[in-house]
């Protein structure tokens, strides 16, 4: 246990400090808050690449990778509750892929942000974000991970409603946060049924960990109404979290709408980490997710398991077909992530923890790098969003051009150079080997075709042909309230972006190409590193097994995509704004169809958002006129007897009262008179009354 | 009904009845001075003489001086506007006139059966002396207490209120 | 007639012209010299009881008398100086202006 | 035959009322024993105006009248005459009825005082058994007179004055009656012939009269000291101090009343010395057995001439009295001393005779003397005196 | 000891009464009427005129020079200037006084026209029972009233009265020396007038 186990909880908190002192700075110490982010950022990747350090050190001195630090944080009853950090192979993993890309995009939004006036709350709530999510990646204990969960979720509202002027913008965050919401809630059922049976909500805590074998058999033993094993409906509970939050099947609405927000906030939070944040929760409980009462070596799905394989696998295929029909370039990208998140969660189902969390990191870099280079597509186009009237940019951005290339060729798994097809064959590779069915493998190859496609269109409308921003910059712009694009710079030409959004671009470009590189099957660094299994290069791994057949197929379709997208698309690019997508004409219901995401949003709209107002009209009835009613009349009857009680109250007692006090107080005239001071008053009624009683006296003596 | 009787009670009754309605007050007082003396003799003739003699020297010679005094201390000698309203004399009149018809007819009903005329009781000086040391020994140390008490209570309650807070 | 009601007719004189005194005249002083001949009209009282009573040598109503003159000189006293005490203080000695026990 | 003698008048006046009828016999007799004293008395008081006169003059080196008759013997028949023809102004705005009342009231007063003296054996006008207390009784008469006297003429000074002898008077009221106490006390009654008789007889030649006991003598002193105050002579003669105001309260009467305002101080005095003589100095009686068969009348008249002889000296030696030292010498020594004095005459009735007896006593008075002048010294310093306006 | 003060009082005034019938000398007082106090010698209470010889006309020793009425602080003395002379006691001619008065209710014997007059003409009198019942004219002295003898100064101021004639006999000696001396020297000179020398009174 040395220095940097224990001072882990650092690298979260030091960015949660910039954000605080940013938080409290004022709108104009711009360069405070860049700096302060920025520079908590680049010490925690620091304290990131000690921890992988520390921990490629324990791995090679062979010693258990894995260091937790646990603490007491407050009793109730008689009970402690404690929590703690983690250090192990998938926690330094992510940190290092967390800091590195994070600080690059806080970088790259320096230049992005710089005329808007909010800057320093922009990089204030970054700075929260970075934190929440380091606090998810160390946290050894499932609440203090929920904690920081709900504050990614925040911070994602916050982002993405960062310009809450734009009524679109609120819109979508508060879309995302109610879903991510709803996802969150079986959630938290999970760890209050976790923490009911296994006592502790700690992972690892030396034996004690509801992760770790004895609470794991204890919940597999427990049976539950549905017919399953406790684990399975915790560890399904959980994936629903999952769901919410990495945008799976049911609960992925949120995900496009919420490219409202600033580019770089896209780049961070919906293409690299927060989305990943699911997958890293399967990942983290995955001992849970895998348990099943069969035999345990063998690496039999259990039912929660091919649960997520299911999801994962609808999600892909789902998230492909609509990326197909979308006209904004961030929207196709959020959609490709959609996808690609399913294909992780496939990942995970069928291979394990390092093949998804391989395709993670992977997808991480490369899609940061596509979103950084949509947003200076859309810089250069002074803030033109809709593909339709880009085009012909490959001459005037080049810089752009080309890490945009290397970007998207990685996220269609080109084969041998780029990282993503490494991954994705990975996940492939596992699918086609998945005992229970083929049809995820199938779904998933479909699923690769189709994201070469929709890139490979993407690529043309962007880049290919002529620029068609001169036509109808003028006329109206996609976005006409997004300050940032605003025509500052004078010439509507595009024109390359500033070096500071350039570099990043430049950093990121080479590290989707060799990335790859650490897991291909040949030299499984990775895969060893996270399963901590031994590491041996051996090519032949390449050939054996059905590993050769899927990939040469899975090249094939990638190559294949791209041609049908250059049929399409490269030979005879659209002409003007207005034109009709090429596929559109082909099959134009099934285009609009596929452009409205399958209507999914109608369909919840009708659906739950109906159900919602309809309920919501009915209670509305019932309170005005059920309970109001009951209200109202017995405030009615209340008020007939109060009014009763005050004529009483006035005409019978008061006035009776009064006219005795009337009465009283006369008499008191009366008798005041003789109390008048006048000392010869007081005289007259001794005589008086001294002739009275010699009266009595003579009279009583007379008889 | 001797005439000494009659011509003393004619006397006291003209003094004291000068002394309630004259105007100026020092007339008041001398009358009310002549009143008493005719009381005075009224009690020797009764044989009291000790009783007599003190009330001389009591009320003629102290009470009436004080009287005086304070007539004169208070500026009341000068003749103060008569400004009684009417009927509040008239009341006290009326009223003391029907106290006098009660008492008068108290006295003439009742004394009836008392008309004893015994020997004429003579107090000597002596007797008086000793019934007072013998009987009424208690209530003259009373009289001595209260006579103190009264004299510091009147000199304080007279004195000059500068001098008093000293 | 006898002697006796002659004196007790005196005295219930007296005492009734005493009364009017002390009610009908507004200056203090005069009221304490009515009430003095009220007090004096009883010591008659006394001494006629005395004389005309059935135990003359009792010298009962004589040390009645005796008592009663010398608390009637020790309350004039008492009164005078009180009236003073007045005076000097609210600059009149007319009953009806004093009839306020304020200041 | 001194024994004739001695009833001389007694037995005139019987002899006369062998003459009168039967019926008038009371009103006769009584007439009979009053005129004489109201005649011997008026001309103990024209005596005294002249043997005041000279004496004064010869203490103050100077003859004294001596134009009118030989020696000045008939200066009081001229005063007298001078008095009744002056004109007798009243004062317009003075009380007319009381003002004609206040010196009558006055004589009438200081003459009754004069039936309770015993002038001689048996010759006594009334003898009361309560003849002190009538003494003292009539005597307090004499302040409302002057009080009637000083309200009814109307001037500011006359009624200064009066309230100044009044307030004087009833000061010394007070010892005077204390002083007689002790004697009464001794001699067991009130009436004055009682009195004079406790004191009759002597052993040896001494006579037994009560001024010569320890109490008797303090209360001869004080009674004398009181008597001087009561009657507004010399050390205390502040109401008709004539440098301040005037004559005081008889300064608006002129002739005859004036006289008698005169004539009824005088007559004050003697009757307060003569009550001093029956009180301390054995009333009639011979000062030495072998001079009894002096008349005891002479006796109590040349008793009276030393005490009136005393007065005058008196007055010719001291200075006024200042008003305060007049009241605090009144309060703070004398009424002390005289109840001291009672105490002291309590104790020598209760100690058997002897020696003892006259040390205590004399001891109590001589520091109690002594006690109380430092008392009266005590607040007096000297500092210029402040006045204060009647408020 | 109190009255200690009294007591020696009493003893003084006492001492006194007696004295007053034993020593002569303690009752000073006389009886004005009957006997009189000897006067002392400087007693002065009106002015008065001097007059030489046994006629007051002529022997009037004032020559009405005046500067006793212009001295006169109350201004009570008033003269008239004769207009023809007389000779004076040394025969020289002198003017004389008509009327001289002075009005002694006014006067207040101060005494100074007796130290202005050169003359000696004017002295003080001793008399001073000079009461009248006319509070104006009685009061007022005329020439007849003031003119008083020689002797009868020399009888009420004998030293001073000495000590002026002495004076006036030196004066009247060398008066007469030189009278000689001129008739002398007249003779010696036979200056042939002869005054008529007034007749020497002494």
């Amino acid at each position: 246990m040395n220095w940097i186990v224990r001072n882990l909880w650092l690298v979260p908190v030091l960015p949660l400090l910039a954000a605080g002192i940013s938080a409290l700075a004022k709108r104009k110490s711009r360069a405070m808050a860049a700096s302060l982010a920025i520079g908590s950022m680049a010490i925690s990747f620091l304290l990131s690449v000690w921890a992988f350090a520390h921990v490629l050190l324990l791995r090679s001195n062979g010693q258990a990778t894995q260091q937790v630090f646990n603490f007491r944080w407050f009793q109730f009853g008689n009970e402690w509750l404690s929590l703690g950090w983690i250090l192990n192979p998938l926690t330094a993993v992510m940190l290092v892929m967390v800091t590195f890309v994070g600080m690059l995009i806080f970088i790259y939004s320096v230049g992005y942000m710089e005329h808007d006036d909010n800057f320093t709350r922009f990089f204030c709530f970054l700075a929260l974000f970075a934190s929440a999510m380091l606090g998810v990646v160390i946290a050894n204990n499932l609440l203090l991970l929920f904690m920081c969960w709900e504050i990614v979720g925040l911070t994602s509202y916050l982002l993405i409603g960062f310009w809450y002027e734009k009524p679109s913008a609120a819109a979508a965050s508060k879309k995302a946060f109610i879903t991510t919401r709803i996802g969150d809630l079986p959630f938290f059922l999970g760890i209050v049924w976790l923490y009911a049976q296994s006592g502790t909500l700690l992972f690892y805590n030396n034996g004690a960990g509801c992760l770790e074998s004895t609470s794991i058999n204890h919940l597999l033993t427990q049976p539950t109404p549905l017919g399953f094993c406790s684990a399975t409906g915790i560890a399904l509970l959980v994936f629903c979290g999952a769901i919410g939050k990495s945008g799976q099947f049911p609960l992925h609405v949120w995900l496009p709408d919420a490219m409202e927000g600033p580019t770089p906030v896209s780049a961070l939070i919906h293409a690299a980490t927060m989305v990943a944040a699911g997958v890293f929760l399967v990942a983290r409980v995955y001992p849970l997710m895998s348990a099943h009462s069969g035999i345990a070596t063998e690496l039999t799905t259990s039912t929660a398991l091919q649960a997520v394989t299911w999801i994962g696998a609808i999600t892909a295929l789902f998230g492909a077909v609509i990326a197909v029909a979308q006209f904004d370039i961030k929207r196709i990208l959020a959609y490709s992530t959609v996808s690609q998140l399913g294909y992780m969660m496939m990942g995970l189902g069928v291979g394990g923890v390092a093949v998804g969390m391989f395709h993670l990191i992977t997808h991480a870099f490369f899609k940061s790098l596509l979103f950084l280079g949509a947003g200076s597509v859309i810089h250069g186009c002074s803030g033109e969003q809709d593909i339709r009237r880009m085009g012909g940019l490959r001459k005037l951005m080049p810089f752009t051009f080309a890490t945009y290339t290397v970007g998207m060729l990685a996220l269609c798994g080109f084969p041998f150079f780029f990282s993503g097809f490494w991954s994705k064959d990975e996940i492939l590779h596992a699918a086609h080997s998945w005992n229970i069915s083929q049809a995820p493998y199938y779904m998933g190859a479909f699923a690769a075709l189709l994201t070469a496609f929709y890139m490979s269109r993407q690529m043309f409308y962007i880049f290919g042909g002529k620029s068609r921003l001169t036509e109808s910059s003028e006329g109206h712009s996609h976005s006409p309230v997004s300050p940032d694009h605003s025509s500052h710079h004078g010439s509507n030409s595009p024109h390359e972006s500033p070096k500071v959004m350039t570099v990043p671009l430049m950093l990121l470009a080479p590290v989707a190409l060799l990335l790859g590189f650490f897991g291909t099957p040949a030299w499984p660094w990775f895969q060893s590193f996270l399963d901590a299994t031994q590491l041996a290069v051996d090519f032949g791994a390449l050939s054996e097994g059905s590993m050769l057949p899927v990939m040469l197929s899975s090249s094939v379709i990638v190559l294949l995509g791209l041609g049908i997208g250059w049929w399409i698309y490269g030979r005879r690019p659209i002409k003007s704004a207005e034109a009709p997508d090429n596929l559109g004409k082909l099959s134009p219901p099934l285009f609009t169809f596929l452009g409205h995401a399958f209507y999914v949003d109608a369909l919840y709209g009708a659906t739950v958002i109906n159900l919602n107002t309809q309920l919501s009209k009915i209670s509305d009835w019932l309170d005005r006129w059920i309970w109001n009613g009951a209200v109202k009349t017995v405030t009615n009857i209340v008020l007939g007897l109060a009014h009763l009680d005050n004529f009483l109250d006035t005409h019978v007692v008061n006035s009776g009262f009064d006219e005795g006090c009337q009465s009283v107080s006369r008499s008191g005239q009366i008798l005041s008179l003789l109390q008048a001071g006048r000392i010869q008053g007081y005289l007259k009624i001794v005589a008086g009354a001294g002739i009275a009683f010699t009266l009595l006296l003579l009279w009583k003596a007379k008889i | 009904m001797t005439i000494t009787f009659l011509l003393l009670a004619a006397t006291t009754i003209t003094g004291t009845a000068a002394a309630m309605s004259l105007k100026n007050l020092v007339h008041c007082v001398l009358a009310l001075t002549l009143g008493l003396v005719s009381l005075a003799a009224l009690y020797l003739q009764l044989g009291a003489q000790f009783v007599g003699f003190t009330q001389i020297l009591v009320y003629v010679g102290a009470v009436a001086i004080l009287a005086a005094f304070a007539i004169m201390m208070t500026r009341s000698a000068e003749p103060a506007v008569l400004t009684g309203s009417s009927s509040f004399r008239v009341s006290g009149a009326l009223i003391a006139l029907v106290v006098f018809a009660v008492l008068g007819w108290a006295v003439w009903s009742g004394t009836g059966a008392l008309a004893v005329l015994g020997p004429e009781p003579e107090a000597p000086v002596n007797e008086i002396g000793v019934a007072l040391m013998h009987r009424f020994v208690l209530p003259l140390e009373i009289i001595g207490l209260l006579l103190t008490a009264a004299l510091i209570g009147a000199g304080i309650l007279a004195m000059d209120e500068t001098r008093r807070t000293k | 007639m006898t002697p006796m009601s002659g004196y007790l007719l005196l005295s219930a004189l007296l005492f009734s012209i005493g009364l009017a005194g002390a009610l009908t005249r507004r200056n203090a002083i005069l009221v304490l010299i009515g009430i003095e001949l009220m007090l004096n009209a009883a010591n008659l009282n006394f001494i006629a009881f005395w004389r005309y009573g059935p135990h003359p040598e009792a010298l009962t109503g004589i040390m009645f008398a005796i008592f009663s003159i010398s608390v009637a000189a020790a309350e004039a006293a008492v009164g005078l100086s009180i009236i003073l005490a007045v005076y000097r203080h609210s600059k009149t000695t007319d009953l009806d202006q004093m009839n306020s026990m304020k200041g | 035959m001194p024994e004739m003698i001695d009833q001389i008048f007694v037995l005139l006046k019987h002899w006369l009322l062998a003459y009168v009828p039967a019926a008038l016999q009371p009103i006769v007799s009584a007439v009979l024993s009053v005129v004489p004293v109201l005649v011997a008395f008026p001309l103990l008081f024209a005596i005294t105006t002249v043997l005041e006169r000279k004496g004064l003059g010869r203490m103050q080196n100077r003859y004294g009248p001596n134009r009118v008759g030989p020696f000045g013997i008939l200066q009081p028949m001229a005063d007298g005459i001078k008095s009744l023809t002056k004109e007798d102004i009243i004062p317009r705005t003075a009380d007319q009825v009381v003002h004609f009342l206040a010196p009558v009231m006055l004589v009438i007063a200081s003459f009754v005082v004069y039936s309770v003296l015993p002038i001689g054996k048996n010759m006594v006008l009334a003898n009361l058994n309560a003849g002190v207390l009538f003494f003292f009784a009539v005597g307090s008469m004499v302040e409302l007179s002057v009080f009637m006297a000083g309200w009814s003429s109307r001037s500011k000074y006359s009624l200064l004055g009066a309230m100044r002898a009044i307030a004087q008077m009833i000061s010394y009221e007070m010892p005077l009656v204390l002083a007689s106490v002790v004697v009464i006390m001794a001699a067991g009654s009130l009436s004055t012939v009682a009195i004079v008789n406790m004191q009759a007889g002597y052993t040896g030649i001494w006579p037994r009269w009560y001024v010569f006991t320890p109490w008797g003598l303090t209360g001869f002193v004080i009674f004398m000291i009181a008597a001087t105050a009561e009657s507004n002579r010399c050390p205390f003669d502040m109401p008709e101090g004539e440098s301040e105001i005037i004559a005081g309260y008889y300064i608006e009467y002129s002739g005859f009343k004036f006289a008698l305002f005169f004539l009824g101080e005088y007559l004050g005095m003697f009757a307060t010395s003569a009550m001093a003589i029956t009180l301390f100095l054995g009333g009639w009686a011979a000062p030495f057995s072998f001079l009894t068969w002096i008349p005891s009348y002479v006796w109590f008249f040349v008793k009276l001439l030393i005490i009136i002889m005393a007065f005058i000296w008196v007055r010719g030696t001291l200075p006024r009295l200042r008003m305060d030292q007049l009241m605090n010498f009144a309060w703070k020594f004398m009424l002390p001393l005289s109840i001291i004095n009672i105490v002291g005459a309590g104790v020598w009735h209760l100690i058997p005779a002897g020696f003892t007896r006259w040390l205590i006593d004399s001891l109590l008075v001589i520091v109690s003397c002594v006690l109380l002048s430092r008392g009266i010294r005590r607040g007096k310093s000297f500092h210029v005196r402040t006045y204060r306006f009647a408020s | 000891m109190l009255g200690e003060g009294i007591l020696k009082g009493l003893t003084e005034t006492a001492r006194n009464f007696l004295g007053s019938y034993v020593s002569k000398d303690r009752l000073t007082t006389i009886q004005f009427p009957e006997e009189r106090l000897p006067q002392i010698e400087a007693t002065r209470d009106f002015p008065f005129l001097v007059y030489d010889g046994t006629e007051w006309e002529a022997g009037l020793r004032c020559v009405s020079c005046q500067i006793c009425e212009k001295e006169c602080p109350p201004k009570c003395i008033y003269i008239e200037k004769s207009k023809d002379k007389k000779p004076d006691a040394t025969g020289k001619l002198q003017f004389y006084p008509t009327t001289f008065n002075i009005d002694i209710s006014v006067c207040m014997s101060c005494q100074i026209c007796v130290e202005v007059c050169p003359f000696d003409a004017i002295k003080m009198n001793v008399e001073f029972e000079m009461s009248s019942e006319d509070r104006f004219g009685g009061l007022l002295l005329r020439k007849e009233q003031l003119a008083k003898s020689n002797e009868y100064y020399n009888k009420i101021h004998p030293t001073e009265a000495t000590a002026v004639d002495a004076a006036l006999a030196e004066e009247r000696a060398k008066a007469e020396a030189k009278a000689r001396q001129t008739t002398e020297a007249k003779a010696a000179t036979p200056a042939p007038m002869a005054t008529p020398e007034a007749g020497e009174t002494k």
